[in-house]
């Protein structure tokens, strides 16, 4: 036997809703229809928020933002499939994320206000502090997965990175390690095509991002990430997985950064508008709100009413965020390590 | 001659070296169309195309890591570090390989890399975009380590950097990019490396400083008899310039952003405390950051060294 | 009370932490059925099996990351890192988030982790194998940095370092993991972190060093009227007892292992020149590891600091 | 399409030569048969150059040092597809494959003998120092193959790996540029089955190493590494693509350490005796062997003569070894950097 065939390795990509609304009833999760209302008001919560937050940055209320405009569906479907006691490891781009697990719209403006009070994550919601540098915050959650299993927990933790985010090194040794120790965690690579201006074809000379799995030993998928049912149908098979014992899965929400990479950023120098044109039909929030309305779940009044109720919460979280009062410059001294060390307390005269 | 800003001149200096030494190609996050975060390369792309100027996957252990490759196989890459925060997955190359390429293969081989990364507080951005972690790099023998604080400076440094045999550190202060303009002659010139600069001569004090705190110390010294010195090399420092004018004043004050305890300027008031003791009036005082987190924007003015803080520093060794 | 080496006594001290806290746990290359390199974790895994001594693939950076994330999940982890020189690639890990996520997240995460590693010149093996790189560790707050330099203080060190609810790295020496014995109490008992010692009491000169360097110094000191301090904990170290010395003795002399430029005995120097000039009777003098690329085993023997080299250091001191 | 197979991947194993020295011929690459004598003869001794390595340790006459015994085949079959103009970058266990290239054998005693001139490489010969730390020269023999590619030389590069090495983050950050820059690589990884005392099961929980390459967007093949004909093909044909713009490839070279992991190792404390003995009758050399017995390459006195041959060579590199002064102190300031700095001249007058 010369040459042989020793392994071989197939990547899915599923989808269940289409740009026109229609869904492949044989793969539908189980929604009810309340729920689907939830879904559609939360998605559309998102949008008021990140588009207000970004009208905040350009007035200089806040510092740079980084929108989610267009990864709605592929951060709530995620979040929406967990439990309670599950854990989420966000990245910079997990506002929406945040919003669906339920964590203070006024915090999140906090945070981008340049106040890291605002990541001070109440006790009780299972969610990691946003982490900045690019791939790194993976470990974190393998490492989390690890420690459930050694605790006997039953809990699935979550690490969200992009397409970029694939080319760390962390990546890789996460994916690894998740794999060894059969961790019960979930990868969620939001793949947006776009590393601020590096192409997703330039990130990596793989096809999808899916098939990566395949180098740890467990599965990967591709799902339309724009796609909120399949996004949803993905990540609750990955966690109630995971939590059973059946280790880790990493899913690629196929996606479209509709915006520019941060406020700091002007996708116009490096991408044309034709490509953003072309998503715009894949919307998120548009494919279910076309659903809905075949389905008898949307009309122009109930529309209206979700459009009046999110800006009404988002104005209420800009008021409460504007309304918290500046840090203290000795602040920032507190919380290098438990207690002050002798030097620190001498600094802290300064204040 | 044009005045220009930091950037400008930075961008000119890499043009104009790849222009002499095709030898010369960039590699780094964004550093392509995008002509980098700050726009530092751009326009780059577009004269040397995409062979010598590189848009890298997302990973700078691997830029740094490919760019020592490069140069031991005879080319002189400069690799940008999108922030200094984000340098230390490329510690281990650096530390491990970029420093050590030359001693063991006993000169054989070098590495004479570049690595520009842009530093310290500026831009009111996330964590991590503010990171001032020059002293990390100076401890490392077979590295170099440079900080320009002025355009014409941060052209002709990075010139003799890039035409430097051995590895360097070239750290660009995010707030003094487009902060000062000056006149910064076109074509060849370079600023050598290893040597400071005196930017104000003054017989009571010398106050050391380097890159971003340069601004804030000439602003503080105003009306002072202080002598200023702009170390712009880090490593190896330029000892006879200090210890010179430490003979002059008899008192030294040190200026950084990164956190007191084992910054730089531990470094140079040790070597001042070492060999230049028996000039000294009185203490030695380093005015720096605070050891602590870098915070958010919110509160980062108050962790850098303010005028005020250089002044109560320089009144402080007065007093002796 | 038994008589045992640095290995035995910091052996012991994990078992006994590990039978008292079932939170705590190991992680490394080849710490499980292999005992680790050194045999330092030698029978632990027969003893707590292999959820709670977890051999890992090979990856410092994934080591380090994920005893972060179980640490936040509420796990002690003990990590292994194999040696000193490959501690690299975990820096990131290290500075950007184990020191960090306790700031960032305004306490509501913490990191207790302890991270060992074996350090400096010790068993004449390949490069890399013999570094000492403990400065960069002490310039990023949120990290303490401890170097025991004998078994009693090894096990006693160990134990509150993993008490410690923030990130320690902790030194081993490999030249002295089997070099000295001494007496261990089995059982519970702390050297608490952030205190020195003051190993011999003097009059004329005071001399720092930790860690490997502590045995030279003693040997050193023989017949001087020096006062000895192991400083223990490098990061926050324990300025008031340094201080006190100085004033006592009005000369110095700092030693250690790593390279004189950026090292730690920078800090402490500098330190003292802010805070205790007035004490000093002449120059702050350091005796290092020379500002060099470690060499192979043929002649680390003339890199690290010889007694000779700490006498002359201390002789020089003594003319002012 | 609800859930549709968008990429897929078969990973494929060679095998020519038979543990019994049975060669498939329709495979057998073209060797003659000088060239045959010519591997079986440089395999002789570099099993004898690593045999007496281990005995100088022993004695104390060198440090630690890492045996090659049963990856003989991996490191010849490698290097022996190269033309001169290709480059090696080798880990620390790859005495062999510098063997193979023409290093001096006395130099290879006086590195690992603590002296760094022994590895300072010749001018002429492609090969880059040894490199301690796992996983890390990975990056520099692609970044180098891009360098070549750059300068338009027809050159490939070859990074050498264990089954460890690939756990590291260099590892696939220098896979994932290889395979975005297409660059003349050729990654060998000789999977040993252990990385020190952790077996190739626990670094990863992929079935195979060659898989790795799909994560990558190129090919890996595994390759039966105690067989010489099928490393060499294998690399031949990567190299040749390599050089012909055809970009990276990933060769697993399934091997076995047969010794201990270096001299200051005891592999029985974490290795059943019966596996090392499983492995003793697929040794590359005894088959090699075989096969040109039944060719007639291959005779009593032929194969007495090749090892006479090569203990006099060996003896010959042990004593050049032994006769090189020591190094004096003042040379580890030197190359430093390209001249002494102000602080190095000062610090050399201690000597
Ligand atoms: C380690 C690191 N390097 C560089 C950066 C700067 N940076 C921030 S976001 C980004 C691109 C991220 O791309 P991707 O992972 O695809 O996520 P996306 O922004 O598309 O959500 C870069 C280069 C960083 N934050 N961290
Ligand atoms: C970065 C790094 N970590 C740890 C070590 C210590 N170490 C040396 S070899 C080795 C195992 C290597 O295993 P593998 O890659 O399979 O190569 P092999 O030894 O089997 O040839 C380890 C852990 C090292 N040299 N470098
Ligand atoms: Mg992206
Ligand atoms: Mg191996």
């Amino acid at each position: 036997m010369p040459e042989t065939t020793i392994e071989s390795c197939n990547v899915k990509r599923l989808e269940i809703l289409s740009e026109t609304g229609d869904a492949d009833e044989s793969m539908m999760p189980p929604l009810s229809d309340s729920q689907i209302r939830e879904l559609y008001e939360t998605l559309v919560r998102m949008r008021t928020f990140d588009h207000r937050a970004l009208n905040l940055q350009r007035e200089g209320r806040i510092g740079t933002y980084a929108s989610i405009l267009g990864q709605e569906a592929s951060q709530l479907g995620t979040v929406y499939a967990l439990e309670k006691t599950d854990w989420v490891f966000p990245s910079f781009r997990e506002n929406g994320a945040l919003i669906g697990r339920g964590y203070e719209m006024y915090m999140i403006l906090q945070y981008w206000g340049g106040d890291e009070r605002g990541i001070k994550i109440p006790e009780g919601l299972n969610i990691f502090p946003i982490s900045i540098p690019v791939g790194t915050h993976i470990l974190h959650a393998v490492g989390a997965a690890i420690a459930a299993k050694y605790k006997g927990d039953k809990a699935a933790t979550l690490a969200y990175f992009g397409d970029g985010g694939t080319s760390e090194g962390d990546f890789h040794e996460g994916m690894n390690f998740a794999g060894v120790f059969k961790a019960p965690v979930v990868f969620i690579c939001q793949n947006n095509q776009w590393a601020i201006s590096v192409p997703r074809a330039k990130q990596t000379a793989a096809k999808t991002i899916a098939q990566k799995a395949f180098a740890y030993g467990f599965e990967g998928v591709q799902v339309d990430g724009n796609d909120i049912f399949a996004v949803y149908k993905a990540t609750k098979a990955a966690v109630d997985k995971a939590r059973g014992g059946g280790g880790p899965t990493l899913i690629e929400c196929h996606t479209y950064r509709m915006s520019d990479h941060t406020t700091a950023d002007d996708a116009s120098r490096y991408r044309t508008k034709d490509e953003v044109e072309a998503w715009k039909s894949k919307d998120p929030i548009l494919r279910l709100k076309l659903y809905m309305e075949k389905k008898g779940l949307w009309n122009e009044e109930y529309g209206k009413q979700v459009e009046t109720d999110a800006t009404a919460m988002v104005d209420e979280a800009v008021k409460k965020a504007e309304a918290v009062e500046r840090p203290k410059p000795a602040d920032m001294l507190t919380y290098t390590y438990k207690e002050l060390t002798p030097r620190q307390v001498k600094q802290m005269r300064d204040f | 001659m044009a005045t220009m800003n930091m950037v400008h001149a930075i961008n000119l200096a890499l043009k104009e070296e790849m222009q002499r030494d095709k030898n010369v190609v960039i590699l780094g996050e964004d550093v392509g169309r995008d002509g980098g975060v700050f726009r530092v390369t751009e326009g780059l792309l577009d004269m040397f195309g995409e062979e010598r100027i590189m848009d890298t996957p997302l990973a700078e252990s691997g830029i740094v890591g490919v760019a020592i490759g490069m140069a031991a196989y005879g080319l002189k890459p400069v690799a940008e570090v999108q922030f200094m925060g984000f340098i230390y997955p490329a510690v281990d190359q650096i530390f491990n390989h970029a420093a050590r390429i030359r001693s063991r293969s006993r000169g054989r081989y070098s590495v004479p890399i570049v690595i520009r990364t842009p530093y310290g507080v500026g831009i009111k951005s996330p964590e991590h975009h503010s990171e001032s972690s020059e002293a990390h790099f100076c401890h490392m023998p077979g590295i170099k380590v440079v900080v320009p604080s002025s355009p014409y400076n941060a052209k002709g440094l990075l010139i003799s950097a890039i035409r430097d045999p051995d590895p360097v550190i070239f750290l660009e202060s995010t707030r003094l990019y487009r902060m000062i303009k000056e006149e910064v002659p076109e074509g060849e010139y370079t600023v050598p490396l290893g040597k400071a600069r005196i930017v104000q001569e003054g017989g009571q004090v010398t106050v050391i400083a380097w890159g971003s705190m340069l601004q804030k110390t000439m602003k503080a010294v105003e009306g002072v008899d202080a002598e200023v010195i702009d170390l712009m090399t880090l490593n190896p420092f330029d000892e006879e310039t200090v210890y010179a004018s430490v003979k002059k004043t008899g008192r030294v004050v040190i200026v950084h952003e990164a956190p007191k305890t084992g910054g730089f300027g531990a470094e140079i008031s040790a070597s001042i405390a070492e060999d230049a003791m028996l000039y000294l009036k009185g203490p030695i005082k380093r005015v720096t950051g605070y050891d602590a987190v870098l915070p958010l924007p919110k509160l980062e003015d108050y962790y850098m060294p303010t005028v005020e803080r250089i002044l109560k520093g320089i009144d402080e060794v007065m007093q002796y």
